[in-house]
Formats: C-alpha cells, structure tokens, sequence
C-alpha cells in the first residue's frame, strides 16, 4: 500500500462510519466507542471495552463458564471437571481446544472427556445438591486415580439456590481433604468469558493455595532457578516448544499453567522464583496474587516470532544471575540460524502482504511480531473481551493508523474486510467460513487450525509455513464463474 | 423389539446426547431468510454457533438475547424486545425463530406473552413472522428440540389452503443431510409430484458460496412455501420426531400423514416409491428400478464384509432406528445400542436392548465388537479399543463433506453400504504363523533346517508383511 | 510441463502397467449384447477376466479362441472361425470384438484377412459385427489398447449420416467410471442434447442386477447407436487416448472434434459447460451453478489439508493427468509421478518429471512424501512406508463400489476432495511431548516436582493418548 | 429333497440333455463325454477330462504359466520368480491367491511381488535372451538376499526362439551355482494350468534335485519323524494350521511345499521320511518321482473337517512307531469337544442345505467331508482341469445320482444351477457374481472369499462360520422387487 498514514487513518474513519450507518442512532452512538483508527503515540487505542454485548447483536465472546472451564480449568489435566447443570454447553465446546497433554486418558488424565451432571427437571424443580454428591462418590469409585474435582457451574446453578460449596467441603472433608473445587462460573455472569478467567483464578487462589497454605504439605525442593510457565494452554503443543527453551537457557521449570498442568504443580507455583506470564488476560490475576501474597515477581513474555522470542528470553533472563544471561544468549544464537532459514524461505512469498486480525486473549497483539518477522503488516486488530490493560499494550505493537476494532459483530468485521480487502484473515472457526467463502484467505488463530504448536523457534517455523500455504493457494484464483451469476 | 434399559449412572461421562435448543436452531436454519435466536446467555449461542460451524463448515446465522445477572433475575422482557428490534432493523428477515434455554426457563420467562407483547407496543415487527418454540436444555435432547421447533413452525405458519392433488409436504428428521434432502426431494418430482420441505436445510447448509450476504439464513424454506404448505395432499414425515409436526398438520389443515420411520434400507424405499407411485397415478421411474437393482447388488457385494459382525452403535433414536436396522439387514449383529431419550424408535429396532446412557456405556458395551458407530465424540473410544468408527449424526466436525454425504433412498443407502463395506474390508484379519503357536520342540527342528532369517544391509526398511491378496 | 524420463532397468519390479488386451476389452465391454474375444491361449482371457471381476464385482463376458500348441504355430484361422461360430450360435451376440495378444502378434495371425476369408465362408455371421482391434501385450498399455479397440469400433461402424444439431457424441477414456459417465450424461442432457456415449460402461458395468441372462454384455452401446453417431454434430473426448476415434470419426464423417485433456477439476469443467451452452444455446442450469458453488466450497474447505502436502503419484497417463492436476489445485505438490507410456497428456501435468516405470520406482519416490496414489497393487509400498493410499484407476480389487465412484464433473471432483482431505485429516500429525526432548537436568528436575504417574491397577487397557480437537 | 436316488438320477439326466441342446452336434456330442450323473459304485464318475478347451466358448481354465508361476513356484518365498515375456498375464494375476508367508517383503522374501520382464516389440524381434541376462544381474544388485531366481516363460517365449536354459546355466555359473530354473511353462502348452504342474514338477527335479544330488550339499540331521508338506499353499494360513497338527502328533515338519517354503526346504525334503500329500494334482509328479529316486514313501491326507482330519491323521501315524499313533489319538481326542462345539452351532442352522462344486485341484472332492460334517449334501461337484485319477478319487466321496461336470461352461454351469437351485455354490470368483446375482448364495473355494484358513480344526470352524453366514444372510429376502420389472 502506498498511501500515507493520514490516508490510511480517513480511509478507516470513513470505514467506520459507513458501518455505523446501518446502525439505529442510539446503538451507533454505543457501538463508535469500540472502533478505532490508532493515533501513533496515544498510551491506548483510543476504544472502550469489556462493555456488554446487545441483545439481537451476535457477537463472538464467549461466557464465564468458558472462561472458567474452557480456558483456566479444564486443562489441568489430572482432576475431572464437572459440566455442572443440564448437558448442553458443555457437550458443545467439548474438545473444542486442542489442549495436548501426556498420560492415560479415563486412568490418570481426563482432559478431552466431558464430564455433566445432565440435570434433567426435577433438578431444576428440587435442586441439583443431591445429585451433585452421588457424582463426586460415582468419580471417586470410577476414577480412583482422579486428583481433585472441579465444579464448574451452568447457567440454571446459579438460579435454583444450590449451595455447591457446602457440597465441596462436605466431599472434601470425606475424601481425606481431597481438592474439590466449586467455581460460579454460571453463563450469565459477566460480558464474556472474561469474568470466567477472573472467577476461575479466584477460586485457585481460595481453593487451593489456602487450603496448601493451611497445612497441606508437599515435598518440594526449591533451586534458584525455578520458573513456572503461566497462561499457555499448551494449544497444538505451545507450552512443550516453549518450555523447551526455557530449560535450554538453565531454567527448571516446576509448573505448567494450565496446559499439560497437573493441580500438584499448581500447588507448588507460589515456590517459583519467577512467573513467567503469557497470556496476560487470563491469568494476571492470580499472578499478581502470588506476587502480593507469596513475593512472586512475575513478568509477561512473547514467544511468537523470533524478534520477540529473542528480546523475551533476554527479559526473563534479566531476573536471573550471568550464567543464565549467557546460556540465553547461546540460545538465541543456536536458533538464528534455522530462523533465518524460515525467513529466507517464506519472507519473500509473503512481504508486504497485508493481514487483519480479531482473536481473544494475548493474540491480537502478541502474534504481530511474528508476522512483521515474515514481512507481513498489520492493518487491523481486535479482541473478543479484551480490558483497557490489554490495548494499553497492543499501542507497543501496532502501527499509527491500524484499525482498532472491540467485540466487533459479524456485520461490522464484514464490512472492513470488504473495505480494506486485506490478504489475510486470522480470527476464529465462527468467522472462518464468513471470510473463506468471500474469497479471504483465513488462518484459525484460537486453535492454529489443527497444526501448531505456534510458540517458540519450532512453532515460528510452523507459523510460516502455514500462513504462506493459506495465502499461497492456487485455490484464489478459481472463485470467479465463467457466467453471470 | 429392543428393550430400553435407563443408565443408573449420575453422572454423564462423554455424553452421547446434545440438547434442544442446538436441535431447534437446526431446524429454523432451514427456513429461508430467517434468524435463529437463542434467548438465554451470549455463551450458550456461542458454543452452538461454533459446534454448528464446525460440522457443517459453514457461516452460521444465530443470535442471542445475551441475558446477563440482572435480567436473568428479573425476567428476559426487555432482552427479547432489543433483540427483536435490532434483528429486525439490521438484518430484515422474514422470520424471527426463537428458542428457550436452560437459563430462561429455569427463570420461567412467559416468551409467548413476551412476543405478544412485543407485538403490540412494536408495530415495525408487523412485517416479520415470529416463531417461538419451548426448548430447556434439561428435559429431552437435539430430536426433542428440532420435534418442537418443527411443530412451532406449523403451528405458527400454516393455515388450511384448497387441497392440491400432486402436492405433498415433506418433513425430514433432523438426522437427515442436504444431501438427504436433495435425494429424497428428486425421488419425489420424479414422479411429477411438487414438494414443500420443511425444513429444507439443502437451500442453507448444503455447502455453497452465496452469491451475496445477509446475516440471515441465505436458502430454505420460504415463508411462501411454508404457508403454502397448507394445500398439501400429504404429510410424509421421516423418522418418529415429525409425527407431532404432521400431527398438528392434520389438526390444523386436515392433511393425511403418512411417517416413514426411516428411508435408509432396501424394503422402505421399495414402500416409499409404491406410496408416491399411488399418489401421483405414475410408474416408479425406470432411474429408480435401476437404482434398486444397483442398490441390491451393492447390498450382495457388501455383506460378504458386513456379515456376523458384531456393532456397537450411539446414536439418536431415529438415526438409531435407520442405521442400525440397515446394519443388521447386513448381516450385522447391533451387540451394543445406546441413545438419547424414549421413542417409540426404539421399539422397531432389531436389538436386545437399547440402554439410554453416554460414549462410556457405549465403550464399555464395545470391547467384544468390530465396529463403533456414533459421532465424533466416538472416536476416542475407538483409538482406545483400537476398533474402526463409522462416524454418523451430529456431530461431525473431524471430516469434510458431511451435507453432501447421503445415506438415505436406494442411491444413499448403497453409498452406506459401501462406506461401512470398505471400512470392514481394511479390517480383514490376516493370519499369521504365530497365531498356531509351534512348540519348543518344532522350532528346535525347524531351526537345524532352515538358518534364521538374515537381517538385511539394505538402507530401506520395509516392515514385516504378511502376504494378503 | 513435466520432463518425462525412462526408467533404465530392464527388469520391472511391481509393474504400474496393465497391457493392451485388457484395456481393448473394457471398451469392447461398453458395447450392448457384445462379446469381447481375446484371440490367444485361454489363460490370457482367463486373466484378464478375473482382474475384471474383482475391479467390478460383475459378471464380465469375455470370449477366447483357446490356442494350443499346435495352432500357435500353424496359425489361428481355425480357432478364430470356430470362436466365431460357436459364439454365434449359442449366445448370438450383435457384435463379436475380437483383440490379439502378445502369442499371436508374435506369430503374426493376419486376423483382418482371417475375418474376410470367414465372412466369405460362413454366410451365418452376416448378421453379427464382427470389429477387430490389434493389441500385442509388448507394445504400449492399457489405455493403447483401449484406444486402438474405440478408433477399431469406429473405424469399423460408422458411417456418414446427416447431421443433427442437437446429438454430441461423448468418447470416455478409460479411466472414466460407470458413475463418471452417468455424470458426464446428465450434464449433457441438462442442456437439451442428446448423447451418445461411446463405449458406455455405465450400461453395463454400473452394479447392477439385470433382469435376465445372456452371457454377452447387457447394455452399453448398441449397434444402431454407434452407427448413429454418423449423425453427431460434435465429438466430445475425455482424455488425450480418445483423439484417435475422434480424428477417426472426423476422417470419416467430418464430425469436429473437441478434446478435454480431462474433466476433474473445477475449470476443465467451466469450459465443459461453456462449450455445452454454446453448442445448445441453452444457460448454464441452475444445478450446476450451483454445483460449481459447491465444489469452490469443497475446495476451500478441503485446501486446509491438501495444502502443501507432497504427493507420490502412479497412475496411465490421462489418469495421472486429471487427478495430478487436482491435487495441484488444491495445493498439493506432485513431487514423485510415475506412468507407464508416452503420451500428450505428460506435456500438461504440473510436474517437474514423469518417470515411466513401476511401483517401485514409486516406492522409492514416496519416502518424503504425505500420500500415495495409485491402484490397489500400491497397498504394500504404502504399508511398508505406513504412508496412506488414495486408491485410483484399474484394478481397485479391495474396495467395493468401484463402478459407482464418481471424479469428474463438479460433482465428482468435490467428492475426490472430501476423499483426499479426509483421508489427510487422519493422519494430522498430533505433537506430542517428546517432540521436544527434554534435558536430563529438566527430567531431573520434573521428577522431584511431580510422581512418575502411576500405573493403573483398573483391568481396562485405555492407550496413551493425546489430547486432539 | 425326498426324491429317491433314481429319481435324482433322472433330473440330472434330463437335466444334462436339455444343455446340450443348445450346442451345435457335433459340440454337443464332444461335451456331452463330460457330464453326468454318478452311478454309485463305478470305479470312476463316467466323465471324460483333460481334453482341450473350445474356442469361443469360455471355461475356467487358467494356462500352463498359472499353473506353474501361479501354484508352484509362487510361493516359494525367498525366490525372484520373473514372469518372463510381456506385462500382460503376470500383472493381470498379480496376488491373486493369498499364499501366507513369514519374512520381509523385498528383502528376504518375494512372494507379493511382481517381476516381469516387460517385453517390447524389439525384445519379439531380436530375442530376450541379453535382456534377461541383465535382468538377472539386476535382481542380484537390488535384492541380494534372493535365494534363487526362477524363469517362468510367458506365450512369446516359445515362438521366438530364446534359449533360456542357457542364460540360466551361464548365470548360475557366474553367480557360484546359484539356483537359476527356466520353466518352459508357456500359456499355449497344455489344455489348462495343469500341464504347469507337470512342468514346474519337472523343473524342480531337473534344475533342483539333480543339481543337489550332484555334490550341492546341506548340513541337514535327519531324525525318524521327519516329514514335509507336499501339495499346501498355505492360501489364508492353510499350511500352518494343518502343520501344528502334525507337529502336535510329534512329528517334525522339514518342508513346505510351497506355501511359505524356502528352496532350502525344497532341497532337503528327499531326505524326509514321509511325504504327505495335499494336493494331488499339482504335486502328485514330484512325490512319485521320490518316492522312486529316494525311496521316500508319499500318502494322500484331507484335512478338511473333523470326519477327514481324524482319518488322515490315523493314516499318516500309520506309518510311524507307536509313540506317534498314541500322540495322534491324543490329538484327535484334545479337539473334539472343540469340533462339537462347531457342529453343535452351526449343524441345527445348515442341516439338509444342498450345496454344488466346482473347483479346481483337490477341492472338488476334499471338502465333501467338511460340508457333510455339518449335514449338507453334495449334490453335484466338477472340477477344473481334473485328470481321470482324480475322478476315480472322487468316488470315495460323492453319493449316487451326484450330477458331475467337467470342465463346465459359464452356460452349462449356470443351467445347472437353476435347474437344481441349490442351497449354496462354492466355486470360482469367475462364477461369484453370476450366482450372486442370481440370488444363490456363494462362497470362492479358492481363496476362502478372503477368509481362512479352511484346513485343519481351526479352519474348520472358520469354514462353519463362513457357509452360516453366506446361507443365513438377511438379504436374500430383500431380492425381489414389489414392481413388475
């Protein structure tokens, strides 16, 4: 693109107010406070968030109890988490994520099962209590090698006055203090599956580090160089190609939060030296809990791309002594090359190609040096329930004009698409088919479209790879019929 | 003939069952023009957008009513109001289909007084219908809530028209593909009859890329079309869940109904072409006595692979009855049988049992058998019993293809037959020498004739193999 | 594009080609109540007819002179009188195609003078065509002896008649199936021509059970239809093998020819329908604006897997070509492909290299590949490199359905991708933790942290898994 | 059937006439010789067999080459046997018999594969003798493991003037006494596969034994059990189920010929000191021949069914001390309650079903046994490529009035099929669909319809399992249209 910055910024304005034109007034004026074109300099980007989603105005957030069982809980994979309230939106999402994990599914692992008390009507009518504790005694003989319970609660649970806390501490109490863990996580909480993270990180901090902190006694040994690994759900194998270099750089890590985590783990997080924190918004706040309660420093990290993968391992390496500084740089070292490999390769191919992003989490800004290392410009991002902290940091990595879009609706993202006719879309599976069938090209970026991992040097690699073959395709040159249509 | 056995478990591990409002959005997606809407949690809508998307490879219209705390106390009025008005404003359907959930019913919204009332104070919804279907997440499962969506459509939508002699209205259950649809809509005009289908998800998730976009379903039944359904001169209904849908046909138009409990097998469709023969005065096309004939043949070609069989199959209760009853007209035994809720399926189905339960029961009852048969979620249960799956229903999100795929009418059924037929055929057993264990002594004598098997130097690897034909 | 090189190695390991009596039979089985002959010793027939048999599960008419020692040197004239003969009185076939074999072209039998002489001596045949093809097993291959059997059919039927406007006639390439053809028919048809396909398979070896038994081929082409296509305003080949005939019937009758180098794949098949527009001044039908919507669709959804995979391909050349192609389009590289002869259709492939040779050279070639396709002889290569098999063209003995399978047209092009992209969803690779392996210090380290995992004492065996969507 | 046997005696009769009235005299006349209907107690079944095919009127008859390739000389595993001429016919019956075998397929072992010389016109013009010097020297460079390579001549051969025997003596001689055999099993010689035996029998005693005889020596131990396998080509595992038997009797099993057999094994089986024979056909040439060369005794064994399997196994400790009879009624008596068993299943759903043969080699008359085993009845049977001793066998196994067919014809055959509408057919895939469609249930006796193995007990429950499941299939009630065709 050769226009110039102020084009770039008055094309996206005129963007944004065509979109809202479609709008009634009063929904216009509410909706103009989440769009965007970005002010270089400006400390945010200039949109308000985490503000509740319209009735009748289907956008892509999620809800607390995907926050909580979807994201933080469910892949702690040595517990079983129980679907709590009748079978349908946990049977949906089942297996939604590729959370990878090592161990024996149905014996010591259970994270791609689905677990539901399948509430049916007279739970409703007469309350779920009951039932819930015939569950919890039905895992227990089922699943002996189960180590802990979570009680992630639907929508009816919070309606129908169950006291699932008592439940928990009556079970507890009766397994030898077991972890059973009820987490309020009901569907209507909340403006997206936000509240959930927030919801779920509370009830680790209530549920299980008060009660480690009271008694519960493990035989940790502690070195200097512990690390524990939080928000990487460990999608396509994340955690595994990033932990990897963590331990090459002389770093031992003791945890996984919470892809292929176990609640053992969990438990011995607040004796690490460091938290290192990818996804920031889902789990900032049990990480400045530990900082608050236990003396944990914590710092934030981006393992998408070698640009940021190499200023990252030299952030985290700073909290240590020189021994660890060094081997961080002999890390780097040992990878440019095959990086540079990845980018003789691909940069080429993609240079210049122009990229539209919409995602959750850390992606709509962490995963912009990874394609700026490819060549590739960012034009537009967004989050699904992102908080002003968030775009706070996205400032350090988009470019002055980039169109800034918040729980943007299916309408709205349409429209710019259409308007800026970007070379590539990375959003979600419910935006997939939208763009693909305009003629987009379009990566998954929740689930790396079943290939992954995306994280660290091997996942760059992958990244490439994939991003080059979805733009690459010879498929785009075939959509136009022969015929009027 | 099967006898229903309920799980005594509490606790559902890997659920078979879906629940109702994701069978009620399927069946308003096959309305054209039309916008689903889900009144309960943005999340609920959110996770049956994704799941829909992601068997169908499909964008998908469905809104919510995105109730939060506050209204979720206080009554969903006002969220149904908003929603309404801001379909109607920005999307302009001509139907607006809404479906309850767990949320709002454990609540108890009155949505029928709701939308009365919305239509009172609103008269900018004047020109858009507005269907509402009672659908909890905790009473029955996906054939209950598609059953109940169905039956609101009718009973919403139709009035009684003059009767038209060559037209009929064709109710497909929810276990029915585009591709079902397509097939059974062509064996129908075949004979110079005209179809209404409701619903029609061939029109809107059969796989194509619109010419434009609206946010609204784009193909389905029309509006037109469903109220000129009122002039059919039969309800012919496929699978247990759309007899109160024709029921209320009958009821409200008069219409005869006639329901197929299921048009995957050789003798059904026999009995369905002799039905559409009788009403139209006309011969069963020359295409179809061939097809027969073909579909006898695949039927004789495949059983050498289907026969004796022993099949574990998960599945709703109509796709229960016409799947697994083509299996055992296959020569297969269904050994294991699970489903959702009651029907009177189940009483049709050529099995000892049928226990109501999960994927558990269903790996459990599977240990003994050649085949699983259920949908995705299965096939967990099949790499651990190291058994093939044969992957039907909903949901199918590990494959491509899945609205084209047809398994019912001579055609669809042969294509089943050989789909099970070829997975059999990559399970043939070949015997091997170790399967007659040769004592000490033999191979002590063998091993004085014949020097032990050389290892080669060859870079290339080739496995062990086992000569097979 | 693609280089073709020649294999060196005077021995050939796991042969790709077939020879040309085999492909001179199945053109001669698309001809109605004809009886193919092979004019050798009677294990050559016997041969060819059981691979027949086990490609299509079909009863398959296939005649032999039965050569002996003794006539094999003197010469066949006698075997081929009393063939004829006995042929003709017991099963009066309406046409008697004969082939020769590698015995008697090296013998050399002048069969076209045999035929004249027992034309001459036996007024009994008057009433039958007798068509002659020359096909020695030691020059070229299946799809040569096809060719010289449909130009031989050709050459020896049809004559000019007036030209109707409105009739094409459509010459398939051998590596059309039954169901290709019934595709490629309708669509013809849709456009208000009429079609006559020669030869057509699809009469006679589509799965069928036919009514009664004669022992010569139930349907196909009849002889008054091939003698019609004097009357055809265009000829219409699939594949570079069909030029002959159709260069045939030009010579002959002045009918123009068109050649599609192939009819799989989403553009071949705009041209197709184009050409079909033009030549009947008709639209486009709707269905197939449709079905080209569904197939951009197919394609988009099936790229996702198809994309980059690397590809080792074995296939006779127009096979190769529309197949290879595809995969192309979709994204797949054509890193190893192998042939059997020379042919027109290499110079389009999108490859760097044909090689003409056999399997093993496939074999050899698929090491770094994703996927291997060829027919069913591939099925050990592919096991010994645990690779899986897209299985394609003659013979495919372990599948059943062979006949009905479809790749040509939108419609069978889209069901060539879901098979292909399904096939590669199986084998997504999961990532698993040792991937990455881990340091020893870091072993250490984790096992002070967490217990080794526990053996579990439960009596079921669930293997490790890793967790996938 | 309640008919008397004269009765029987006269439908068949009739039965005959009425297909012959459809030759031609003179063809009539010639195949009337080869039908009939048994008269009990002749010492043959009164057809005449072994005469050459007819052109123009299509039998079952393979060639010489699949008699020799195809039976003899395929299974032998550690060989390169090369179809030698054009492409054609060895590729057409490329694994067409599934002949079992243990070792590495390319390496070690060679059965599935495919070799051919691929003749081109120049090879018809100036000879393949150079040519299959070189392709010689090839197998020896890429499969170096081969034992020993065979030649076997496809039609051209003959007609051209190659001197095979001579590039396999000179190759032999360069590569240290290599086992080189030239077959001269040309498809034009012979009236069917079965002059292929004789000359593949030939070859072994020709190109094999004489070469052994003559100072190739082996460091074999003789013991006073040892016996080999003769006639067994181990289709579906047939060889190894029959051979535990034998093994369980106490004797030692040197040889198999020639399903998963070696050359090795070939050589040494003139020191065993008993051949027990399976298919006479095919091998009974080579068993004469040691028996007058090496004294080695031979004796006929059918180990279909329980009835047949009893017999020969008596029969064959016959001819041993008393420890092996004591050790053969110890093995008859392990397995009867596991035949009961069997029978017990499958005899109540099969009893009374009238089944029709035609097959080739032993099968004609060697599974009678089994099929009556489980109550079923004969009632008619042919066979292939028979010689008169084979139908003289034959008689020790068929009831009177049994309709007999040699060498049968698609259209004779599928007359007598619907003449007598039998219960079951067993014959040749050639057949299967004929029958199929005809609505008569069928099962392939050659290659057990990818089932097996039939011989011995555990085959024999696999061969109830399959005639059940053939005979009770739901779908023969499905047949008939409710329309009129």
């Amino acid at each position: 693109m050769t226009a110039t910055v102020e084009e770039r910024k008055a094309t996206n304005k005129a963007l944004i107010d065509e979109v809202l034109k479609a709008y009634p007034e009063k929904m216009a004026k509410r909706r103009a406070k989440h769009l965007s074109a970005y002010e270089g300099g400006k400390p945010d980007c200039g949109v308000k968030s985490n503000i509740k989603s319209l009735p009748g105005v289907m956008t892509i957030r999620g809800c607390a109890y995907a926050g909580s069982k979807g994201v933080v809980w469910g892949p702690i994979k040595d517990m079983v988490h129980i679907s709590h309230g009748p079978v349908g939106c946990g049977q949906y999402s089942w297996a939604n994520r590729r959370n990878y994990y090592i161990g024996t599914t149905g014996i010591d692992s259970f994270v791609t099962m689905q677990f539901t008390s399948d509430f049916q009507e007279k739970d409703i009518v007469f309350g779920g209590d009951k039932k819930l504790e015939k569950i919890v005694d039905e895992i227990q003989v089922l699943f002996p090698l189960n180590k802990g319970i979570s009680i992630q609660s639907e929508c009816p649970i919070g309606l129908i006055g169950d006291d699932i806390e008592a439940v928990s501490k009556k079970k507890s109490k009766q397994y030898h203090g077991k972890t059973i863990v009820p987490v309020r996580c009901e569907g209507f909480r909340g403006v997206s599956q936000s509240l959930g993270h927030h919801l779920a990180n509370d009830a680790i901090r209530d549920w299980v580090f008060d009660k480690t902190d009271t008694g519960h006694t493990s035989e940790f040994e502690s070195t200097p160089y512990d690390v524990a690994i939080i928000g990487d759900y460990n999608i396509g194998g994340d955690a595994w190609s990033s932990r990897i270099l963590l331990e090459e750089m002389g770093l031992r890590v003791i945890s996984q939060w919470s892809g292929d985590g176990t609640i053992a783990e969990i438990e011995n997080t607040p004796k690490a030296k460091l938290n290192v924190l990818h996804c920031y918004r889902s789990m900032n706040y049990i990480s400045r809990h530990m900082e608050e309660k236990y003396g944990t420093p914590w710092v934030e990290y981006n393992f998408f791309g070698p640009s940021k993968i190499e200023a990252s391992l030299r952030e985290i390496a700073s909290h240590f002594d020189d021994t660890i500084k060094a081997k961080a740089e002999e890390v780097i070292a040992k990878y440019k090359p095959l990086m540079q490999a990845v980018i003789d390769k691909y940069k080429p191919r993609l240079q210049g190609k122009r990229v539209m992003l919409y995602v959750g989490g850390l992606r709509p800004r962490h995963v912009i040096g990874a394609y700026e290392d490819l060549g590739m410009e960012i034009v537009g991002t967004g989050y699904e329930f992102a908080h002003n902290d968030d775009y706070q940091r996205t400032t350090h990595y988009i470019k002055d004009s980039t169109l800034i879009y918040d729980d943007v609706t299916g309408y709205e993202f349409e429209h710019f698409v259409e308007g800026i006719k970007p070379d590539l879309v990375g959003s979600g599976i419910k935006e997939k088919y939208v763009f693909q069938k305009m003629g987009v090209p379009f990566r998954q970026m929740h689930s790396w479209d079943y290939s992954g991992p995306y994280h660290g040097y091997d996942g760059f690699a992958i990244f490439a790879r994939d991003m080059d073959m979805a733009i690459s395709s010879p498929i785009w040159g075939l959509t136009k019929a022969p015929w009027k249509a | 003939m099967a006898h229903v056995i309920e799980s005594k478990k509490a606790c559902a591990v890997n659920p078979l069952k879906m629940s109702q409002p994701l069978g009620a959005s399927l069946a308003f997606l096959g309305l054209d023009a039309c916008m689903p809407v889900m009144h309960g949690s943005q999340g609920c809508t959110s996770f049956a957008l994704v799941l829909l998307v992601r068997h169908f490879k499909e964008a998908i219209a469905l809104q919510t009513t995105a109730m939060n705390e506050v209204t979720s106390i206080l009554g969903g009025y006002d969220n149904i109001e908003a929603a309404l008005l801001n379909i109607r404003k920005r999307a302009a359907p001509k139907i607006i289909a809404i479906c309850s959930t767990g949320l709002t019913e454990t609540k108890g919204d009155d949505v029928h007084g709701f939308v009365a009332t919305v239509r009172k104070r609103k008269p900018e919804l004047d020109d858009t219908a507005i269907v509402y279907a009672c659908t909890p997440d905790y009473v029955g499962g996906f054939e209950d809530g598609y059953r109940n969506a169905l039956t609101a459509i009718v009973r919403t939508l139709v009035k009684p028209l003059p009767v038209k002699a060559d037209q009929l209205t064709l109710l497909p259950g929810s276990h029915l593909s585009p591709g079902d649809i397509v097939e059974l809509r062509e064996m129908m005009e075949a004979f110079g009859l005209s179809v209404i289908v409701l619903p029609d998800i061939s029109g809107s998730l059969d796989g194509h890329i619109p010419p434009d976009w609206r946010g609204t379903t784009l193909g389905g039944t029309t509006l037109d079309e469903i109220r000129a359904a009122g002039a059919s001169a039969l309800t012919l209904g496929v699978g247990e869940q759309t007899r109160d849908a024709a029921l209320a046909l009958q009821e409200i138009v008069g219409t005869p109904l006639e329901i197929f409990d299921r048009l995957t097998g050789l003798e059904v469709n026999d009995r369905l072409l002799q039905r559409l023969a009788q009403l139209s005065g006309q011969p069963v096309p020359a295409k179809y006595r061939r097809q027969r004939s073909q579909l006898l043949d695949a039927m004789l070609d495949g059983h050498f692979y289907t026969g004796g069989i022993k099949v574990a199959i998960a599945a709703e209760p109509d796709l229960l009855l016409a799947v697994g009853s083509l299996l055992h007209e296959m020569g297969a035994e269904l050994r294991c049988c699970v489903s959702t809720t009651k029907s009177a399926s189940h009483a049709l189905l050529p099995a000892k049992t049928v226990i109501l339960g999960d994927l558990e029961d269903l790996e459990n009852g599977a240990t003994d058998c050649d085949l699983l048969v259920t949908h995705s979620h299965g096939r967990q249960a099949a790499a651990r019993l190291n058994k093939p799956l044969l992957r039907i229903g909903f949901p199918v999100f590990d494959r491509v293809g899945n609205a084209h795929r047809c398994q019912v009418g001579y055609r669809g059924t042969m294509a089943l037959i050989f789909e099970v037929a070829n997975l059999m055929i990559d399970q043939i057993k070949h015997h091997h020498a170790t399967d007659w264990p040769v004592s000490p002594e033999a191979l002590h004598a063998a091993s004085t004739v014949i020097a032990a098997p050389e290892i080669s130097a060859s870079p290339t690897q080739p496995s062990l193999v086992v000569a097979s034909a």
